[in-house]
């Protein structure tokens, strides 16, 4: 009984590893290429276009010693958390406020989603228009005859950030509410008769049972949620533009403005660097953990 | 002549060992059954056989060819799956047709398969439903169909009866075994059931841990087994297990009871002094007049009855190890009542305390 | 109790019985406005309101004339209703020497994203199917780069996506613009399509593999006609995203093939005095219009697809 | 050798052109002028263009240079390049002209003779690159003015101020009448172009060109910056109640008198020409805000990017002689409201305030603009700090001028 020759191990799966061409590229020439191709220049003095001339950490240096960029960072910082929570939160609340077999499901929960079809920039004007305290919220309930109400969030530097958030929140919660409640339609329905025989308050249910049970929903929101914090960009500009002075900056458009506006790749660079540094950090271990040693 | 032949084969998912350098021979037009709990490596030893699993070491041949590497078209075989797996979007004929187009067969002879294979299982009048019209019962037929139209020399079952209830398991049980006879096939089993392990099988196989524990004739298994786990794993009620002492004599020691061994045949050389374990099945005590003749006996009171209708089992107590036996379902024992029970001990087996191996 | 005698025997508990009876019988009675129902619909309706004032603001003024909105309140109802602002925000408005308003970019649009959406979900699919089914060495490493990439900032790379692009030529060309929607939507799709062909039974998959189907064999006969549900996420997800999409848009392509989000753009950021907000507004809500509707009309799809994709990790 | 033969077949065709009207080439210009004066002035320039027989394929992005420059570099370096491209002239574009991504127009400009015309002579300079010329200046700009509302301060009863010290001095009647006495957009060019303006005005040209020219870090940190920081802080303080981001936004508070004044460019004239407002009755524009009438000659330029199409490259020289003709040039500057580059031009039909503006130029009082003497990078931190500076009321002028004068000891 001759033993067959063993195909190559190359060809193993050839025609999953023929498919997987474009992610192979993707994954190795944009993400790994590009971002190898950013921390190269990010070495650099280049200022308008990529050029090969090594200043050390120069960049590095001038960054961190930059005002705009602390703020840059302290904004992320506020808005990642608190609107991943928020996010989480408000989310989860909303589904689980559909999921009580209410009437008109499909008319709220339409009404929840909408807003994630439309665009950042479109979510930002609006929300501009609506918190201008000339003739937006603040003015309106001035005219009704409170004199002393004050809600300008957007002319605050103090408070700014949290005005960004609540249009952000309008957007994006809708699909986590959507995600939670795809969760919540899994969980099995015995689990709900059992906690009710057994005379488990309902939010404790939710808390100590359902929750637990949902942990790959919230992964897969997460992940979308995550992604779109750190890449927050439109939403700013179109709301504030950063301002009032530079309150509501934030560290993408940090990147974007050294490299276009500034003119200076190398600046633009090392931000982003940092970004992806701060990114690779959290997501690489983690995503491996997650995905890569899964069986 | 030999249909399957597994040698060597070990199955490593990381640093987890799932399947241990396990050989098998499964001779032509057998129905050998692969039994175990669940993670002994039973499915995963069948799906290493398919192909759908790559081995890590080892050889695998089928009718003698070596298809260690080969896809699962190619290694002649069908399989049916316990979650029927049938392609949802696709009717019933379209399930059975979909290898042989794969396969190109010409049109008629897929029709003709089609149309003896659906007489075989009486599936006729369900070949244009889709599954989801189907019953359970009507799905595991189509999926026995769909590896049979294939006209193959193995057929692998992967648990195909426990998704059903209990009668339709047991009606279908009888179908899988009028098939392999009426067929003649080599047909290797997957289940967790003894009771389908025991009336299907020509041999039957327990695995343990990635290893086969026991290869032999059902009845063989039940009367002789090799070691503890299989013999607590067959038998439907449990064999009772008796912790003891062996000494000489030779006699086995309960507490101040002692069982005489002089019928008891041993196996090999191992030995026969020290910490032991009797088992016994519940079937095999005897009671009351019959078990005055047995060359053990013993009083013992009645703690609790439970009436299976065909017979009883009841539970008492022998020194302070819990006990069962059958009786027959007319003789009316209640809780308290004393009795006497007895057994012979050549149809004991007795175990090593500690590895659990037969002595 | 169905023994007469027994239950003339026991007539002298009936009394008791009888009180008992005349106790809670049949089904529960159901209070519509329980405080339990005020609190959930309460809740409900408030958050609706949250979720609808943007869209009724917008709507509310484009179909004002700009005295009207200059007199102040956003919120109060248009006094004398007028479509002039949908029409010169379709049709008229200037964006440089363009006076054709979003109409121009419509099509544009259009062309951009069918093609786009088709070809990112094409490959995403193929990558989830591989990475569930396939699982060839190395496969999670790529994916995990993938996870990765959903996290960079588009900025960061236009530029080196601008030197790719060039170096195969295919740099302000439509077909450019397709593969950058395909590379920057692969992660979250591929994530998405991955998670839900692992939710499906393996054992179809290796029902199909013994039935002698191969890698594209199974894709397409056997897992396609069984993945509507993800399919309508991806469309949703996709003709969202690269409908509003700009940067991409106005970066990769050429001012003929510009997409309408650009038109918004100018028409929005190219302030003539005083901005006209009702012209804004319409101008907004006509380039949301694709993505809305496709949203109304897929609703109930969408969660279905979206439990089908994220449930199982 | 294909290619030698298309390119000999291309020559041949180009000089069968050259005298026959120009074949009909369409050719993308880019820009970022999209305002209501812009456009109208963008026009001229695609009409008198369509009216050599080729076709202005408009290619506007709004939003200002910021949203349009990384489009057109992608462009330009993606090796798909426009026709034309607008870029402000001096040294946003240095690279790309390193680079050897840009036309070269010395050709032309030596035939033509643009050395003579262009005036003042400067604006060719921030063209020219080792001697060679690479774009073509279209109009002159000027940072150094201050619009006033007249009937802002008639309603206030006030005469309208001369110079900047009584603008400062009548801020608080206009408050009393309601009136915000500063309008000024909240964005950081509009913020750092205020406090240019007021070191101009205040602190004269030489001072000024000492800071940013020098990069002189000890004038930055003195007395004579100092005081221009205590302007800006008048001029936070007058504006904290302007809540617009645009800068015609904020024209359009003068022009409706809300605002007593707004410290802009001469382009802001553009908008009071669309409002139909007259200078000198409507509004008063004081160059150089009344203290020191000096302007500077900032502005926008064409460059041509290079190409290897012979009929656009055509097209770019009839589109750069267009550009600089004479006709064209009145028609554009006078909507634009911008002064025209050469000196030879009829501008009877100026305003008011441009006449100010051509008097100031052919009495030669100009000066460098920030644009020419200091990199994109430093003027992005010189936004920031002004951003900075104006919104936040507690960073006291000291403290801003000394991140000014750390800015400009780095400067480049």
């Amino acid at each position: 009984m001759s033993a067959a020759t063993r195909p190559s191990k190359l060809f193993k799966n050839l025609n999953a590893k023929i498919a997987s061409i474009p992610m192979i590229l993707t994954a190795l020439c944009v993400f790994v290429g590009g971002t190898t191709w950013t921390v190269v220049y990010s070495f650099t003095d280049s200022k308008l276009l990529p050029r090969l001339r090594f200043v050390g950490i120069e960049q590095y240096e001038r960054l961190w010693a930059s005002q705009r960029w602390i703020v840059s960072i302290e904004n992320l910082a506020i808005y990642g958390i608190l609107s991943l929570v928020f996010s989480l939160v408000i989310g989860f609340l909303l589904a689980a406020l559909l999921d009580q077999k209410i009437r008109f499901e499909d008319t709220f929960r339409t009404i929840f989603l909408y807003p994630f079809a439309l665009s950042f920039i479109v979510t930002g004007l609006v929300w501009q228009w609506i918190l201008n305290p000339q003739f937006g919220v603040q003015g309106i309930v001035r005219g009704l005859g409170w004199e002393s109400f004050s809600f300008d969030p957007l002319y605050n530097a103090d408070i700014v950030i949290y005005g960004i958030m609540i249009a952000g929140l309008w957007q994006g919660t809708g699909l986590v509410m959507c995600l939670m409640l795809a969760g919540l339609r899994g969980i099995d329905e015995d689990i709900w008769k059992a906690a009710r025989v057994d005379g488990i308050p309902m939010w404790k249910t939710y808390l100590f049972i359902v929750i637990p049970m949902m942990r790959p929903v919230f992964i897969t929101t997460l992940v979308i949620i995550a992604s779109g914090i750190v890449k927050l960009y439109d939403l700013v500009v179109a709301q504030t533009g950063g301002g009032p002075g530079n309150a509501s900056e934030v560290p993408a458009k940090y990147v974007y403005e050294f490299m276009f506006r500034a003119q200076n790749l190398g600046q633009g660079f090392a931000a982003s660097t940092m970004m992806l540094l701060t990114v690779a950090i959290i997501v690489v271990p983690w995503a491996y953990l997650e995905f890569g040693r899964r069986r | 002549m030999t249909s399957v032949l597994v040698r060597d084969v070990s199955l490593n998912f990381g640093t987890v060992e799932v399947l241990k350098a396990l050989n098998l021979d499964v001779p032509e037009g057998e129905f050998l059954v692969l039994l175990g709990p669940s993670g002994c490596g039973k499915s995963t030893l069948l799906n290493c056989i398919a192909g759908l699993l790559d081995v890590s070491a080892g050889q695998i041949f089928i009718k003698n060819k070596n298809v260690t590497w080969e896809e699962p078209k190619d290694r002649g075989i069908g399989m049916v799956f316990q979650s029927y797996a049938l392609y949802p979007q696709m009717t019933v004929k379209g399930n059975l047709s979909f290898g042989l187009k794969n396969a190109g067969v010409a049109k008629d002879e897929i029709e003709k398969r089609i149309a003896r294979t659906s007489e075989i299982l009486q599936i006729g009048p369900l070949l244009e439903r889709k599954p989801s019209q189907l019953s359970g019962g009507q799905r595991q037929r189509v999926a026995i169909g769909r590896a049979l139209v294939r006209d193959v020399d193995v057929f692998l079952f992967d648990e195909p009866l426990s998704n059903l209830d209990a009668k339709l398991r047991s009606e279908l049980r009888v179908e899988i075994k009028r098939l392999h006879q009426r067929l003649a096939n080599t047909m290797i089993y997957v289940t967790h059931d003894q009771i389908e392990a025991m009336t299907l099988a020509d041999r039957i196989a327990v695995m343990k841990g990635g290893v086969i524990q026991q290869l032999d004739a059902p009845q063989a298994i039940y009367n002789r087994p090799v070691n503890r786990f299989v013999a607590g794993f067959l038998g439907s009620p449990a064999m009772n297990f008796l912790d003891g002492e062996l000494a000489a004599g030779p006699s086995f020691k309960i507490g101040a009871t002692a069982v005489p061994l002089a019928r008891y045949t041993f196996d090999g050389s191992a030995s026969r002094i020290g910490p032991a374990v009797l088992g016994i099945r519940p079937e095999h005590i005897a009671f009351g007049d019959a078990a005055k003749a047995s060359p053990f006996s013993q009083q013992v009171e009645v703690e609790l009855v439970e009436p299976m209708g065909s017979d009883t089992l009841v539970w008492t107590r022998l020194g302070s190890q819990n006990l069962s036996f059958r009786v027959e379902a007319e003789k009316p024992l209640t809780v308290g009542d004393k009795v006497l029970i007895g057994f012979d001990p050549a149809r004991a087996s007795i175990f090593d305390s500690t590895a659990g191996n037969r002595i | 109790m169905s023994n007469p005698a027994t239950l003339a025997a026991t007539v002298a508990g009936a009394d008791a019985i009888a009180a008992e009876l005349g106790g809670p019988s049949g089904p529960r009675p159901r209070v519509t406005f329980s405080r339990r129902n005020i609190i959930l619909y309460g809740t409900l309706i408030f958050a609706a309101i949250y979720y609808l004032i943007p869209l009724y603001v917008m709507v509310v003024t484009s179909l004002k004339g700009m005295p009207e909105i200059r007199l102040g309140n956003i919120f109060s109802p248009p006094i004398e209703i007028t479509f002039e602002p949908w029409v010169k925000a379709w049709a008229t408005a200037c964006t440089g020497l363009n006076c054709d308003g979003l109409s121009r970019g419509f099509w544009n649009s259009v062309r951009i994203t069918v093609p786009s959406v088709v070809l990112s979900i094409a490959i995403a699919s193929v990558n989830g199917y591989a990475l569930a089914n396939w699982r060839f060495k190395g496969a999670d490493l790529f994916f995990t780069i993938l996870i990765f990439g959903a996290f960079i900032p588009y900025q960061v790379m236009i530029y080196p996506i601008v030197i790719m692009l060039r170096e195969i030529g295919l740099y302000g060309s439509l077909t450019g613009l397709v593969i950058v929607h395909s590379i920057f939507g692969m992660p979250i799709l591929t994530l998405l399509f991955r998670n839900y062909f692992s939710s499906l039974p393996e054992e179809l998959f290796k029902a199909a593999r013994v039935d002698g189907a191969g890698f594209w064999g199974i894709y397409l006969r056997i897992m396609l006609p069984m993945s509507l549900p993800i399919f309508v996420v991806a469309v949703i997800l996709q003709v969202t995203g690269i409908w509003n999409d700009f940067l991409f848009g106005v970066v990769y392509t050429r001012p003929d093939t510009y997409p309408m989000t650009v038109q918004l753009n100018n028409i929005v950021n190219s302030t003539q005095g005083v901005k006209e907000y009702n012209v804004n507004m319409a101008a907004t809500i006509i380039t949301g219009l694709v993505p809305l509707a496709i949203y109304f009309i897929s609703g109930k799809l969408f969660v279905r697809g979206i439990a089908a994709g994220a449930v199982k990790g | 050798m294909r290619f030698g033969f298309y390119r000999a077949a291309l020559a041949a065709s180009v000089a069968f052109c050259v005298s026959a009207p120009a074949s009909a080439t369409d050719l993308e210009v880019t820009h970022w002028w999209t305002s209501g004066g812009e456009a109208a002035a963008v026009a001229e320039f695609a009409k008198a263009f369509d009216a050599t027989g080729n076709k202005w394929v408009d290619g506007a992005i709004a939003g200002s240079g910021d949203t349009a420059r990384p489009i057109m570099i992608s462009r330009i370096t993606g090796g798909d390049p426009m026709g034309a491209t607008q870029f402000n002239h001096g040294r946003q574009a240095e690279e790309l002209v390193q680079e050897g991504l840009m036309r070269d127009l010395t050709d032309l400009a030596t035939k033509e003779e643009w050395a003579k015309l262009i005036n003042p002579p400067t604006l060719l300079q921030n063209c020219t690159l080792d001697g060679k010329i690479y774009c073509v200046p279209v109009n002159i700009h000027s940072w150094q003015w201050i619009w006033l509302s007249n009937k802002a301060f008639a309603d206030a009863g006030v005469p309208v101020p001369t110079n900047w010290d009584e603008f400062v001095a009548a801020a608080p009647a206009l408050e009393k009448a309601g009136k915000v006495p500063l309008a000024l957009g909240k964005q950081a060019w509009q913020e750092s172009g205020a406090l240019n303006v007021l070191m101009a005005a205040i602190v004269g040209p030489e001072t000024f060109l000492k800071v940013y020219k020098d990069k002189d870090e000890t004038v930055a940190a003195g007395a004579d910056i100092a005081k221009v920081f205590k302007a800006a802080d008048d001029a936070r303080k007058m504006a904290v109640n302007s809540n617009v981001q645009n800068w015609n936004e904020a024209t359009a508070m003068v022009i409706n008198g809300q605002a007593g004044g707004q410290i802009m460019g001469d382009w802001a004239q553009g908008e009071f020409q669309v409002a139909g407002q007259v200078a000198g009755k409507d509004y008063t524009c004081l160059p150089g805000l009344g203290l020191n009438a000096v302007i500077a000659t900032g502005g926008d330029a064409f460059y041509f990017p290079k190409v290897d199409n012979a009929d656009i490259s055509a097209a770019q020289e009839t589109l750069a002689h267009v550009m600089l003709s004479p006709e064209t040039q009145v028609a554009f500057n006078l909507k634009k409201g911008s002064l025209p580059v050469r000196g030879d031009v009829d501008l009877t039909a100026a305003n008011d305030c441009m006449k100010k503006g051509l008097e100031i130029l052919a009495a030669g009082k100009t000066m460098q603009w920030t644009d020419e003497l200091i990199s994109p990078d430093t003027t992005q931190q010189m936004n920031d700090l002004m951003a900075e500076f104006f919104s936040t009321p507690t960073i006291t002028p000291e403290d801003a001028q000394k991140r000014f004068a750390e800015i400009i000891a780095k400067a480049d």
